[in-house]
């Protein structure tokens, strides 16, 4: 049995693993720019899918049904992003005869709908975070979006409806600040989701975002999992997840598993998802949102519960019967924290830095499990999300899993291009974060409070350290010797090498 | 062989000698930074180098040769920028200089989502430019001096490659 | 604080990450042959020791003392090998006012000398295995071995007093064979640890290699863990180790964790160690010997139990209190299994496969542990052990861990050396090994009967495929491009090739 | 260019044929091996190449070029050893000739422990002629085919560096 992976990157990877170890064959696929992509190098299968814009390759349901029909597949996993939660594309797999590895369209399309997901909550018995009830329609006036907003009062966050990853989403501080918001929300809807539809929610005061993973068969047993909390969030974006939560009491962890397993059951929910809630400062949780797929954060569950999320999809997906108890799921052991690695500087407001890696060295020993999707000699490309890898800590405590994190990002060697790794290697430093003291305002106010300052402090010390590092590798290229940073291979390096020299201002 | 290495505005004369028996596979170095000299044990690794100083301090360096004469040195906890031999980093020299024209250039292929600026405008530093979509995401490039605009060179929608001139503020 | 790490190795990058995490800084020692060794790079200081023979500088008690004192480190981890099992480097540690990562000189030399050992168990009410009371001297006659072999009854092992690791070690299985293993066993004995002497023990029938893990700290608290099976070997070396036993009964394990905590305290045992039983095919188990130090298998128990070994070696040095239960000590969450990876060529007798490891890329992704003390660029030494690294996958069952850990062998690649990862696929598959079914005997046996027919069974598609492989790499380095292997790096590498090209039998 | 590919005594005559744009970063190749013409894509990664052949299999291998001619393939599953141009492998060509003279050197450097024959003994296949200690282990350097030692060229004890003869087998 064959399946197609119909994703790239460190996720397609995972379910490789994931196909491998159940004895299920693999089929890749990718686009120009991903030809030599560590997932089209661990498939038994590649098959290429058209030119490097994701809208060419990746989100062609029709190139991604031929494979499926050419290859023989007869399973398809859809990751996450791209077609993941496309309901147009799980229905036509089940129309050409293959098995979603994923909930039904139905699912996906009333979940998918921000605010019908709101209703099927309410219709749970679950409470959602006060805001609009309907939509406003790409056309709807703006003058009828700004009355609901007074009457919901300041501050308000604007979402679209087919949102997703903090993209279409805007908080508003002020009413002066709502016509922009609206008008921004909308065009990156538009242009993310192909729907400009927008509706309102109250913000909440000192929010955290907790979700609770779900597994559910097809045969009635929904599971829900010991919580995630992902309150550390850049522009929407979460860049560190954890589980489990470092406030969250147990009562309040089974009330609002309970409360995700009822959602999923109202909507006839298979396989896996997870229910995003809002925690207020008085520790009230509030139904945000249904992902109706794997999270990019699913191996913090995995590492506290020792349940493998991506082989249970597909388990499930062919028929089995779910055999984890609620016990295990809930009970986490330990504590795991995972980082986004993004090819992005920090030190430059995140700005993407695609292009070639060089020479990479990622950590490894006890209890650090690295997710990545690139490998040496890969360019990574401009047009796809820039996370390239995940590191994951586990500790038998909160307090040693962020030392393991600590000891682990010290380790992380990319060469080539800029990542994130330096300003997680600030987070973890950070007396709120040690403490747990942070909500989903507290890192894009800390970012603005530090006003572009660097996130590496760069002593007088290190200074010397790297300025004889710099004179010796120089000195080292003049004699023939090839490091990994200081040779020269043809046209991808000298294509990112463009990249650097040109970054940002000029002057 | 002797360089002039600027790590964040600072530059320090180094000069390297090799001792006895080191060549290209590594071996000891006398190095000399301004007025102190230190020798040291440097070998070629799959990253970059390691050195061993004299004090048995371990400096295990990622290097990237970057284009330009820049160099980025990824040390265990920390990542530093550096030029070699009076290419000071433009971005140093710009931020140094605190004056002059300020050209905007695209730092990598992508889509012109917002042009946040006329001509003529007057912005504050660290004020929104223009906003460019790469990597699914937006990016504000914004000035880092302020200034005004001379010259907005892209519409919004615009498909630009790495290095197109964007936005002038003199 | 400081600690000096006095190994090599993946055991002392172990060690640097397990002080990183407790915030203990690390001084790294190295021969010639290690300067750009692994754990050189990670630690925070580095210290030449002496040349690449290991008794020039690894072994070397008054240098390594030396760089404790000029470095200014207050403790002293052996690993495993070298001088962790010498109570001589423990007692000269003290009196330099050192603090010894592991248990008092007195009891190494008592738990090193294995008859004294053995003497111990039987005070503290455990069964040993049968065999001569009292060790035979370097010059004792043959006649009184042979004698008392033939009252013990053949098959009958000869064992090295100081012994470790299967070194000085023979099984006989009948008389006329005797002389012939004594004397190897005394030379051997001799050339490893400086002593020849010997004694006898009976060879059980289809034995199983059971361990339990101990921790001990200063405050009369001794820990017992969940057994780690062993019984996977070559030649009296573990290859293979997995946790738990797939065979123990819950209520022997406890039994066995019970006698290995009162040996323990018979000999007023500190920090950790590991008590080996032989468990007979009725399920009899019989104290083997200590090894008064941390266990290159150790992973395997940290990964099910979650307790980190090392850093409670470091922490109950330091007089901290063990705060682990014996029933987390106890209880596995799931299964771990280990493979040790070596630099040999499986298809040729493992014989040693030393030189530089051009490009590496080891396995990641949930559940695989990493630990491995090589990196792209070194040169793996002739001088030291050929363990290069160790794999350990973990999985809910233990179906699962094995699924996993084929699925990890997989994707690892060492391109310029040989390493037993083929042998490793090939073990994964056997029957005997998926049910379980082995002895102490089972790999000896398998790999006598097997005539040194290859582990890799190449088809004619595999041939066709390397084929094609091999034209197109020629191709490449015909036109320029530099993968991993077609390239050229100076002499390193021409050292390496002179060992390829001459291997084993020229004619 | 074509290229004689010896893989455990089978020998195949391989010519690879760039199409359009291949050059040394990759691309699409015409590879013919003995009668079967195949069109596959090959590219160099950081161990070797990767090969996505017609049917879109992928073949990821890891690559090292040996001393002599040989190289070694890995493959996810396996381990291949492969001679070009007629340079087979020793090893290969000795197993496979079956008779001849058996030269038997070093394969590293060592100390030799034993020296299991004398001059004038019969051994058989796969009998003991020296046992061999490094990376602390005794290694057994044995015969491939049966024979009468002829020369005994080290002595207990002796270190010895790797291609150093020790026993030569008629």
């Amino acid at each position: 049995m064959k399946v197609l992976i119909a994703n790239r990157g460190e996720i397609a990877v995972r379910i490789i693993r994931a196909c491998r170890e159940l004895g299920l064959g693999t089929v890749a696929v990718y686009s120009d720019a991903d030809r030599a992509a560590l997932h089209v190098r661990l498939a038994d299968e590649a098959w290429h899918i058209g030119p490097s814009p994701a809208r060419d390759s990746y989100l062609r349901i029709d190139g991604l049904l031929d494979v499926a029909r050419a290859s023989g597949a007869t399973l398809v996993h859809p990751g996450y992003g791209f077609l993941a939660e496309n309901e147009v594309f799980a229905a036509a797999c089940v129309d050409a005869g293959l098995t979603f590895v994923g909930p039904t369209a139905d699912a996906i399309a009333r979940m998918g709908s921000k605010t019908a997901a709101r209703h099927a909550a309410i219709a749970a018995g679950v409470q959602v975070v006060p805001g609009a009830v309907e939509p406003y329609a790409a056309d709807a006036p703006e003058a009828a979006i700004v009355a609901e907003a007074e009457r919901l009062g300041y501050p308000i966050v604007v979402k679209a409806v087919a949102g997703g990853g903090g993209k279409g989403m805007r908080t508003v501080e002020a009413p002066a600040e709502l016509p922009a918001a609206i008008r921004a929300a909308r065009s990156e809807a538009l242009s993310a989701f192909g729907d400009a539809a927008i509706y309102l929610e109250r913000r909440l005061i000192g929010p955290r975002h907790i979700e609770i993973q779900l597994l559910a068969d097809h045969h009635g047993t929904i599971l829900g999992f010991v919580e995630r909390e992902c309150s550390i969030q850049r522009r929407h974006q979460k860049v560190v997840e954890e589980s489990p939560s470092p406030v969250l009491p147990a009562d309040t962890r089974r009330a609002m598993a309970a409360c995700a397993v009822r959602v999923a059951r109202e909507v006839g929910y298979t396989n896996a998802g997870t229910i995003e809630f809002l925690v207020d400062a008085t520790g009230e949780f509030f139904f945000l949102e249904m992902n109706t797929r794997l999270q990019v954060e699913h191996p913090v569950t995995e590492m506290v519960t020792g349940v493998d999320l991506v082989q249970w999809q597909l388990r499930i997906a062919q028929g089995e019967r779910l055999t984890v108890t609620p016990e295990q799921a809930l009970t986490p052991r330990g504590h795991a924290i995972e980082c986004r690695v993004y090819a992005e500087d920090p030190d430059r407001q995140f700005l993407p830095s695609p292009g070639l890696v060089r020479a990479l060295s990622t950590p490894a020993g006890p209890g650090v499990r690295d997710d990545r999707g690139v490998a040496p000699g890969f360019e990574i490309p401009v047009f796809y999300d820039s996370m390239i890898a995940k590191l994951v800590a586990w500790g038998a405590t909160r307090a040693d899993a962020i030392d393991r994190l600590a000891r682990a990002l010290n380790e992380y060697r990319v060469v080539g291009v800029q990542t994130t790794v330096p300003f997680f290697q600030w987070i973890v430093r950070q007396p709120e974060f040690l403490e747990g003291r942070f909500d989903t305002t507290y890192l894009d106010r800390v970012l603005a409070s530090r006003q572009g300052q660097p996130f590496v402090d760069v002593t007088d010390a290190d200074a010397r350290d790297a300025a004889m590092a710099v004179a010796l590798g120089a000195w080292f290229r003049a004699h023939g010797a090839s490091t990994a940073g200081t040779g020269d291979s043809g046209g991808a390096w000298r294509r990112a090498a463009r990249f650097e020299g040109l970054g940002g201002l000029g002057s | 062989m002797t360089f002039e290495i600027d790590v964040g505005g600072r530059v320090r004369q180094v000069s390297v000698e090799p001792l006895g028996a080191a060549d290209g596979s590594g071996g000891r170095f006398r190095v000399r930074v301004d007025d102190d000299v230190v020798e040291l044990d440097a070998r070629p690794t799959d990253l970059g180098l390691s050195l061993v100083t004299a004090e048995r301090r371990v400096v295990d360096a990622a290097l990237t040769a970057l284009a330009g004469g820049d160099w980025l040195v990824e040390l265990p906890h920390v990542v530093v920028r550096a030029a070699v031999d009076g290419r000071r980093s433009r971005r140093a020299e710009a931020d140094a200089r605190g004056a002059g024209q300020q050209r905007l250039v695209a730092p990598m292929p992508g889509r012109i989502v917002r042009v946040l600026v006329t001509p003529g405008d007057q912005v504050a530093a660290r004020q929104g430019l223009v906003v460019i979509e790469a990597m699914k995401m937006e990016n504000e490039l914004a000035a880092i001096r302020p200034g005004t605009v001379s010259e907005v060179a892209v519409a919004e929608g615009a498909l630009v490659e790495a290095g197109r001139l964007l936005v002038v503020v003199e």
